[in-house]
């Protein structure tokens, strides 16, 4: 601030001639930071990405504060998307509220779903069968891989690669018709249910995963090594949002992301929820912390997952698929916080029992919300181009930020 | 669920908690007074016998009658999941220090608070509304702010079968909808 | 990252070009229609089972457990017996219309909706304004109602609906629950027959068995071509016999569990003349 | 249908009118909520609707849910068309009813209470409402309860369209002029009742009984009849026996002494079985009335229940397949139609029944039957539709000669119902 | 007759006629009058005349070709991706290009409020007008190159580097962050690859001693391994890089990084002018593959001579009457020769099927065999048919790397131009130079 203003184009204090209405009368600012954020030093001016704009995840708006190419400040702006779905839930039974947490992440609502279902049957002291739990198991490991299968296309697109994404949806397409044949829908399965899931395994989700599983592994390798080897792809992502391990642990970060900075936090291995104890898989990490680290510990995990279907698949016991309940769930007054180990990091979900037949408080923790934050912190200095890269690393869905 | 931790938390700050540290499914929970808040964050974070160094999730509560905050801490040295529970904060007035000071991460949390609650949260530097619009005025999550349609109180009050029961025929903006769970 | 700058490039080059040449994926979509997954819950539909016969009984379930308060039901049970509608109708006003049962899919014999005729409604509003438009007096207002008409006009269940603030939907569920209330005008006499066990010890149940028959309708039922309603009592008089048959609040003595049966018949004879 | 005096030895406490009028009632008041709960919880007072809770702790509850409001409901509608055990009492000791009915509102805190009783009973509605306008004249009632400032208004309120209206969140809702059907239950009408408030609702035969309790004492109450649910029952028997009429029986008085009370049986008639618990009831052989005891655990153990207090004895000339297959008929036409299982199930179990009658029925239907009814009885929503096949299950126990040879075996055990 | 009784056409016929018949009465006069003079001053200055029909063709010519290269990438890409891409609209969906620019052509244009108005309109002109007019200077065949002047190479660098005016016209006056961004990014990016580009052919000038495409062409006759991309590898090399980054080709295509910067310089363009930017993009690839093939891959000349010397002298004269007998007997003879055996092969077949396939079936072979007679008959189009398999066998690279690659950017784009390029692109002159020298030609 020590530098002499000049006035910019974008300056809030330039006084905006009355003909050209169609500027958008610029925000008063509220708190320090924004007012920080909104002074423009010599040479600065504000790009304005979002909410439509083509990689946005979602419908996520960018405000990006640039020296030339150089990005100096970024704010995001969120909202687009919100649907109040915690007061939604807060007027729902305990079985509606599942169903409205299962939008919240469209490319992994399973696990949308798995945590809420986790905290209401603490609250209710269910004890889920050992089937249903392996089932529970199986279709969220298939969902982890088609989100990270996705992600791996979206990271290629907004680096400028167009095949991967179309080579990206037909592996996610494969695992969403054999879940659609299991669960009935397409996207929003909402499967899982307190006490158990929905519906047994059936003949045709067998036999699609059979044929899945035979040449899972090959294909998903052989599509890697279009952008994994690719020096542009590396260059480009190399040392680029470098996040050390002390701020990831300040910032909260979770998952895929936390890994990458070399902290081996998951929660299937160190708070394990289903019958993840009895599997045996790894948990990778990286040490770089930058986007390709990120990139990578996703298709790490890819591997990992197979390897715990196969498992799963070996080890499914028989028996129901679901606990005997009442027909109206009254939980006990209480609290819980179920959480599971996301595609993303950890999805949690807070949970007050009154007694009632509806949740008093349903708080929802989504690990995209969090990581939107770090967009700031680890594109200064960078080009707009990182903005992108750093963003598409990181792998939020605005479904879930904006709740 | 281990008694070692609760132990070791009655003993750290035994005179400190509300009520004695509740331990129900695997969790953990303790509750501090509002004064005692950012002590008893700082001493977890930093106390080698603690190491809550994550921030799982930080949140808002509305019982009807006061504010709560509630942070969900995770350990980075032994895997323990922690509760903290802040009651009694003003529901007219509710301020509470921010926890930015030692997690960054949760200054989003903390505006989603501010957003939903109106809890304020003093020392946070980007203290607005995130999701709702800048010129929004109520705060939704309130048990005082009525969605259109839940138990409306028409003159059919009683009649409508999917209302809920046990609203107040003479509900106004100023009672809640339900009952505190006292949890 | 390989050792020779360029061959990541040329690998994936490689790759792109290996793919060109394999089979594709692409489903050509207006000729070829992916099948819908058997266990999809995307449309809500009436089924029939394998005579042709709705499966949906309107319990009400589904609409209850909405969340979403999007499914609203009309029709009748399947004794055709009340026609009932459910459904979140506060958000519709067209909903308290009894077209919303018509919209519903299922043909309703709603004999309230049939007889169309407009009456002068001043009648309900004394009984409405003596009754301080409580709906939770819903009962008493329908039953003065009927004494005040002889039955329940539409318009009138229509001006309590407004007046009161009960969904349509909801005073027409009551009307068409209690049996003593008639929505048939003019159907003044009645033939009751009790039910107790007493009474089918002593053959009731074969007095009902060749009313029914011999007038063509069902219990609980106004008679198509008469002014007469053959109904079941409800509750048996005391020091009456058994079997009970009480025909326009006369309780009938001539008949035993020997002649129930050609006693019934003799009276349809009687009737049908 | 007259009361028959009962045999010596027999404690008489439902029809006699309380010695001094409205001295429980202030007996109550000055023992306050607690107090007159406690002392219903030590005489073991049951529910006598069937439901068989402590009403005691019904009213506790009641009285600990916080609400706006309280309600007090007694429950004079009797669902089975051929007993009057409520109606007689209603017109003979309307005094205790009304006692009773204010006792419930002054412990659960209610300013208004209501008597349900059938539209048909003029002569009942009469003579209780002339017992309200006296106390309400005397200031015992009405705006001054006992002279304090509380209010209480006593309404009799005739019903009358369904023979469902006695299930007891049915009545809630016919009483708040909805349609009546019933609710799942939790929450009982205790949490969420009339207009959704806290609601007491008893039995006036429960009712009844609690004047005299509090005027006699728990003690002299806990120690008439069976331990586990003390107290008096109204019995209503008919059928091929001397003279039959509404007794006041102990609880757990075999069946045998009923009958052998009610004059034994009629002249040239010899009883093949008893149908105890009206149209929903279940049929006992001749063999077992000995051994029954007159009470809720003791019924229930050969598959019937006390129901509506109805005691039918059957002589040789009656046919159970049919009876009981013309029974499960009336209550699949008295089903409200809100659960489906009670709906469809119902007619198909009648149907079935008539295939026996007809002797058109094949193993697989006595299969079907069992499987049916506990369908039936499992969904069942209110008492209505979990009783419902009970007449044909015992009938299928106990006298499957007369079922033919499909059924196999008495191995067929009647399901339970929840009631 | 009245004017009102006539019909709309007949109208417009009494207004024609008469004007056709004194204009047509008018030029006969004055050709009378003045042919000879006409004719002299269009022999005079020939060059220009020859200049404004190249123009005027080549004018013609950018457009199908640029239909063309669009419905290649969009095949292409397509099946690289697996799916199957354009297939309604014509065989295998070839017309689907061609729609796509009709649907431009139909699209509102509009222009934004407070652009620069005449900047704005004049920027795709300009883009297009530069990407066309070197067009001129391409050797299709030794006789077939419109201007065939020396300099053709400069010519080429010069006028190609116009583009990059457009673009800055564009990007600045559309009044737009992401444009400005995109004109800029194209200016630099153009800027520092003009330099390796026009370094890395020095090396053929000093081999080849002119700067004249259809001379460089004809520097590299004889087999292919005569091909200047085998006596220049690297030169090769830098120039591919360089053209990829002059036509604004994946991976170096920052100039419209739709990820980043929405559409770049392009961002408030719609309708026609949006198709200018379109086209000209396309017809540079077209340019640039075939500059390429003209100076690294020998443009017209065949891999290998192989002298076929075939003295197939068809003396048409002799058939005298017979010729048009033959001309019109023919076909119908070859149709029904073709149709008989396709009729007599199934039942299913109609008659009408049968004639239409045979038809067909004759008019492919004799085009067949027309085209083979004309190849090895004669040398343009030979040479032509090799020039055209070279570029777009590069057009296809071009498409390949844009399905393959992802975006390079910015900032290492140009380092890779000032830090590797340029210095490359020098050695290459020197060591040119110095093998010049040594072999003392």
């Amino acid at each position: 601030m020590t530098q002499q203003m000049r006035p910019s184009l974008d300056d809030p204090r330039v006084a905006i001639p009355a003909e050209s209405s169609w500027y958008e009368p610029a925000p008063i600012p509220q708190t320090e930071r924004q007012a920080e954020f909104l002074t423009l030093r010599e040479g600065e001016m504000f790009v304005n990405m979002g909410p439509q704009h083509p990689s946005t995840h979602g419908v996520l708006r960018v405000i990006i504060k640039v020296n030339g190419e150089k990005v100096v400040d970024l704010d995001p702006v969120l909202g687009y998307l919100h649907r109040g779905v915690e007061k939604l839930c807060e007027n729902a039974d305990y079985h509606q509220a599942i169903c409205y947490t299962d939008p919240l992440e469209y490319v992994a609502s399973l696990f949308c779903e798995a945590a809420p279902v986790a905290a209401f049957e603490k609250l209710m002291d269910v004890d889920v069968p050992r089937r249903a739990q392996y089932i529970r198991v199986l279709t969220m490991e298939l969902n982890r891989i088609a989100s990270h299968t996705l992600f791996q296309g979206w990271m290629a697109l907004d680096l400028g690669g167009i095949t991967p994404i179309l080579w990206a949806f037909i592996e996610r397409d494969e695992i969403v018709d054999m879940l659609a044949a299991l669960t009935g829908q397409k996207l929003l399965y909402n499967y899982y249910r307190i006490g158990g899931v929905n519906g047994d395994l059936n003949h045709e989700f067998m036999s699609r995963l059979g044929t899945w599983m035979s040449r899972a592994a090959a294909q998903i390798d052989s599509n890697l090594a279009l952008i994994n080897e690719n020096e542009i792809f590396v260059r480009r992502t190399r040392g680029l949002g470098v996040l050390d391990a002390k701020t990831a642990l300040k910032m909260g970060v979770t998952g895929p992301n936390l890994r990458a900075s070399g902290v081996p936090f998951d929660l299937r291995r160190d708070r394990p929820y289903l019958v993840y104890p009895e599997l045996e898989f790894d948990v990778p990490t990286r040490d770089e912390g930058d986007s390709l680290a990120r990139y990578l510990v996703r298709m790490d995990e890819i591997k990992q997952s197979i390897r715990i279907i196969d498992q799963v698949l070996h080890e499914m016991p028989d028996g129901p698929v679901m606990a005997k309940l009442p027909r109206l769930l009254r939980p006990r007054p209480g609290r819980a916080f179920g959480a599971v180990e996301g595609p993303r990091g950890v999805y949690g979900t807070y949970a007050i029992s009154d007694g009632t037949d509806q949740p008093f408080r349903m708080r929802i923790h989504d690990p995209s919300f969090v990581h939107l934050q770090l967009v700031g912190p680890l594109t200064k200095g960078n080009l707009i181009a990182d903005t992108m890269a750093v963003m598409a690393s990181l792998d939020p869905v605005m479904g879930g930020v904006d709740k | 669920m281990d008694r070692r931790l609760a132990a070791l938390l009655q003993e750290k700050f035994g005179d400190r908690l509300l009520t004695p540290v509740r331990q129900r499914y695997d969790e953990s929970e303790i509750r501090v007074a509002l004064a005692d808040a950012t002590d008893t964050l700082r001493t977890l974070h930093d106390d080698p016998a603690f190491r809550f160094e994550m921030l799982i999730d930080l949140c808002g509560v509305d019982t009807g009658e006061e504010m709560q905050v509630v942070y969900h801490l995770s350990s980075s040295t032994s895997g323990d999941w922690l509760r903290v529970i802040v009651p009694g904060l003003d529901r007219t007035a509710p301020r509470i220090a921010s926890a930015t000071f030692m997690w960054p991460g949760a200054e989003w949390m903390e505006r989603e608070a501010y957003d939903m609650f109106g809890i304020i949260f003093e020392g946070n530097r980007d203290l607005r509304r995130i999701y709702m619009p800048d010129d929004y005025r109520s705060y939704p999550l309130r048990k005082d702010f009525y969605l259109a349609d839940d138990a409306s109180r028409s003159p059919a009050a009683g009649v409508r079968n999917m209302e809920r029961a046990g609203t107040p025929a003479d509900a106004t903006a100023a009672t809640t909808l339900r009952k505190s769970p006292g949890v | 990252m390989p050792k020779i700058p360029g061959t990541g490039l040329l690998s994936g080059m490689r790759l792109t070009l290996t793919r060109f040449f394999q089979p594709k994926r692409t489903v050509m979509y207006p000729e070829v229609k992916p099948d819908i997954a058997p266990r999809n819950r995307g449309r809500l539909e009436l089924v029939t089972d394998e005579h042709g016969t709705l499966k949906c009984e309107t319990c009400f379930q589904c609409a209850q457990a909405c969340p979403i308060e999007c499914i609203d039901m009309g029709g009748t049970d399947t004794k055709g017996r009340f026609a009932v509608h459910w459904g979140p109708a506060e958000q519709y006003a067209e909903r308290r219309e009894e077209s919303a049962m018509r919209r519903s899919g299922r043909t309703v014999s709603d004999a309230a909706a049939a007889t169309g005729a407009t009456i002068n409604v001043a009648k309900v509003d004394e009984i409405l304004e003596a009754h301080d438009y409580d709906p939770h007096h819903m009962l008493a207002i329908l039953e003065e109602i009927q004494a005040a008409y002889g039955y329940l006009p539409v318009d009138a269940l229509k001006r309590v609906s407004r007046a009161t603030g009960a969904w349509y939907a909801m005073v027409y569920g009551t009307a068409t629950f209690y049996k003593h209330l008639a929505f048939e005008p003019g159907v003044t006499r009645s033939i009751a027959v009790c039910r107790c066990a007493n009474c089918l010890v002593s053959g009731a149940g074969s007095v009902m068995g060749t009313l029914s028959y011999e007038f063509g309708t069902e219990f609980g039922r106004a008679i198509p071509w008469s002014n007469l309603r053959l109904e079941s009592l409800p509750s048996h008089v005391i020091g009456a016999p058994s079997p009970l048959v009480v025909i326009d609040g006369e309780p009938q003595r001539d008949l035993s569990a020997k002649n129930a049966a050609s006693w019934a018949a003799a009276l349809a004879g009687r009737y049908a003349a | 249908m007259k009361r028959l005096n009962a045999p010596k030895g027999w404690s008489q406490l439902l029809f006699a009118a309380p010695t001094e009028p409205w001295a429980a009632l202030r007996a109550a008041a000055a023992a306050g909520s607690a107090g007159t709960t406690a002392t219903l919880i030590d005489a073991g007072l049951r529910g006598r609707g069937g439901g068989g809770f402590l009403t005691g702790a019904k009213w506790q509850a009641t009285a600990a849910e916080p609400a706006s409001e309280h309600y007090a409901v007694a429950n004079g509608y009797e669902s089975d068309p051929a007993v009057f055990t409520n109606r007689l009492l209603m017109e003979e000791n309307p005094q205790a009813i009304v006692e009773g009915l204010a006792i419930a509102a002054l412990t659960v805190g209610a300013r208004e209470a209501f008597i349900a009783v059938r539209a048909e009973y003029t002569e009942a509605i009469k003579r209780l409402e002339a017992v309200i306008t006296n106390a309400e004249r005397e200031g015992i009632l009405g705006a001054t309860l006992l002279g304090t400032d509380r209010e209480l208004i006593i309404t009799v309120r005739p019903l009358q369209g369904s023979s469902m209206i006695g299930e007891e969140t049915v009545l809630m809702k016919a009483l708040a002029g909805k349609r009546g059907q019933p609710e799942q239950t939790p929450p009982y009408p205790s949490e969420i009742g009339y207009l959704g408030k806290p609601t007491a609702v008893n039995n006036v035969a429960t009712l009844a009984a609690v004047p005299w309790i509090l005027n006699n004492g728990a003690a002299a109450y806990a120690q008439i009849g069976d331990t586990a649910q003390p107290g008096t029952v109204l019995v209503q028997i008919s059928g091929s026996v001397a003279n039959p009429g509404v007794l006041e029986v102990p609880t757990g008085t075999p069946l045998n002494e009923i009958i052998a009370a009610a004059g034994g049986t009629a002249s040239g008639a010899s009883i093949k079985a008893l149908l105890v618990g009206g149209p929903t009831g279940g049929f006992i052989p001749a063999n077992l009335f000995g051994s029954t005891p007159y009470s809720g655990g003791g019924l229930k153990s050969v598959g019937a229940h006390v129901g509506s207090g109805a005691l039918l004895a059957l002589d040789n000339s009656v046919a159970i397949p049919e009876l009981a297959t013309m029974l499960t008929r009336w209550c699949a036409d008295e089903a409200c139609g809100k659960t489906i299982p009670c709906r469809i199930g119902t007619r198909r179990l009648a149907e079935i029944g008539q295939r026996f009658v007809d002797g058109l029925a094949s193993p697989a239907d006595a299969e079907r039957l069992q499987k049916l009814a506990a369908d039936v009885t499992d969904s069942a929503l209110c008492a209505h539709e979990a009783l419902a096949p009970s007449p044909l299950l015992t009938g299928v126990r106990y006298f499957a000669s007369e079922f033919g040879p499909a059924v196999a075996a008495p191995s067929a055990t009647p399901t339970s119902g929840r009631s | 007759m009245a004017w009102s009784r006539l019909t709309p056409a007949g109208r417009a016929l009494a207004v024609l006629l008469p004007v056709l018949a004194v204009g047509g009465a008018l030029t006969t006069i004055l050709l009378a009058t003045f042919g000879g003079a006409i004719a002299a001053t269009i022999g005079a200055n020939l060059p220009i005349v020859r200049f404004l029909v190249a123009a005027v063709v080549t004018f013609l010519i950018s457009v199908p070709v640029a239909f063309l290269l669009i419905y290649m990438e969009m095949k292409i890409i397509a099946l690289m991706n697996l799916r199957i891409g354009p297939d309604r609209i014509g065989p295998a969906g070839a017309v689907m290009s061609v729609v796509h620019g009709l649907k431009v052509l139909m699209k509102e244009d509009y222009t934004p409020p407070s652009v620069d108005v005449p900047v704005f309109t004049l920027a795709p002109v300009v883009v297009y007008l530069a990407s066309f007019m070197t067009l001129l200077v391409i050797p299709f065949a030794p006789e077939l190159t419109s201007m065939g002047f020396e300099l053709g190479l400069l010519y080429f660098f010069a006028i190609g580097g116009l583009s990059v005016v457009g673009l800055m016209m564009a990007g600045w006056s559309s009044f737009n962050k992401y444009s400005l961004l995109g004109g800029i990014r194209a200016a630099a990016q153009a800027i520092s690859y003009e330099i390796p580009l026009t370094l890395s052919v020095v090396g053929i000038v000093i081999l080849t001693g002119t700067l004249s495409l259809p001379k460089i062409v004809a520097a590299q006759d004889g087999s292919f391994l005569d091909w200047f991309i085998f006596r220049q590898p690297l030169a090769a090399i830098i120039f591919f890089i360089a053209i990829t980054a002059e036509a604004n080709r994946t991976p170096f295509d920052n100039a419209e990084a739709d990820q980043e910067i929405v559409a770049g310089f392009a961002t408030e363009y719609s309708g026609m002018r949006f198709g200018f930017f379109f086209f000209a993009e396309y017809v540079n690839v077209f340019i640039v593959s075939a500059l390429f093939s003209a100076v690294f891959l020998g443009g017209s000349n065949p891999p290998i001579h192989i002298d076929v010397n075939p003295q197939i002298l068809i003396d048409l004269s002799a058939l005298g009457i017979g010729l048009p007998l033959i001309a019109g007997i023919a076909p119908v003879i070859g149709t029904l020769l073709f149709a008989a055996p396709i009729w007599f092969a199934s039942s299913r077949v109609k008659g009408w099927q049968a004639l239409v396939a045979g038809f067909l079936i004759f008019g492919g072979v004799s085009t067949a065999a027309v085209g083979i007679w004309a190849f090895v008959m004669l040398p343009p189009v030979a040479s032509l048919i090799w020039f055209l398999i070279k570029t777009f066998t590069l057009v296809f690279t071009f498409v390949w790397m844009r399905g393959t690659l992802p975006r390079a950017r910015i900032d290492q784009l140009m380092g890779f131009a000032w830090k590797w390029l340029l210095p490359a692109s020098l050695l290459n002159i020197f060591a040119t130079a110095f093998a010049v020298l040594i072999a003392g030609r």
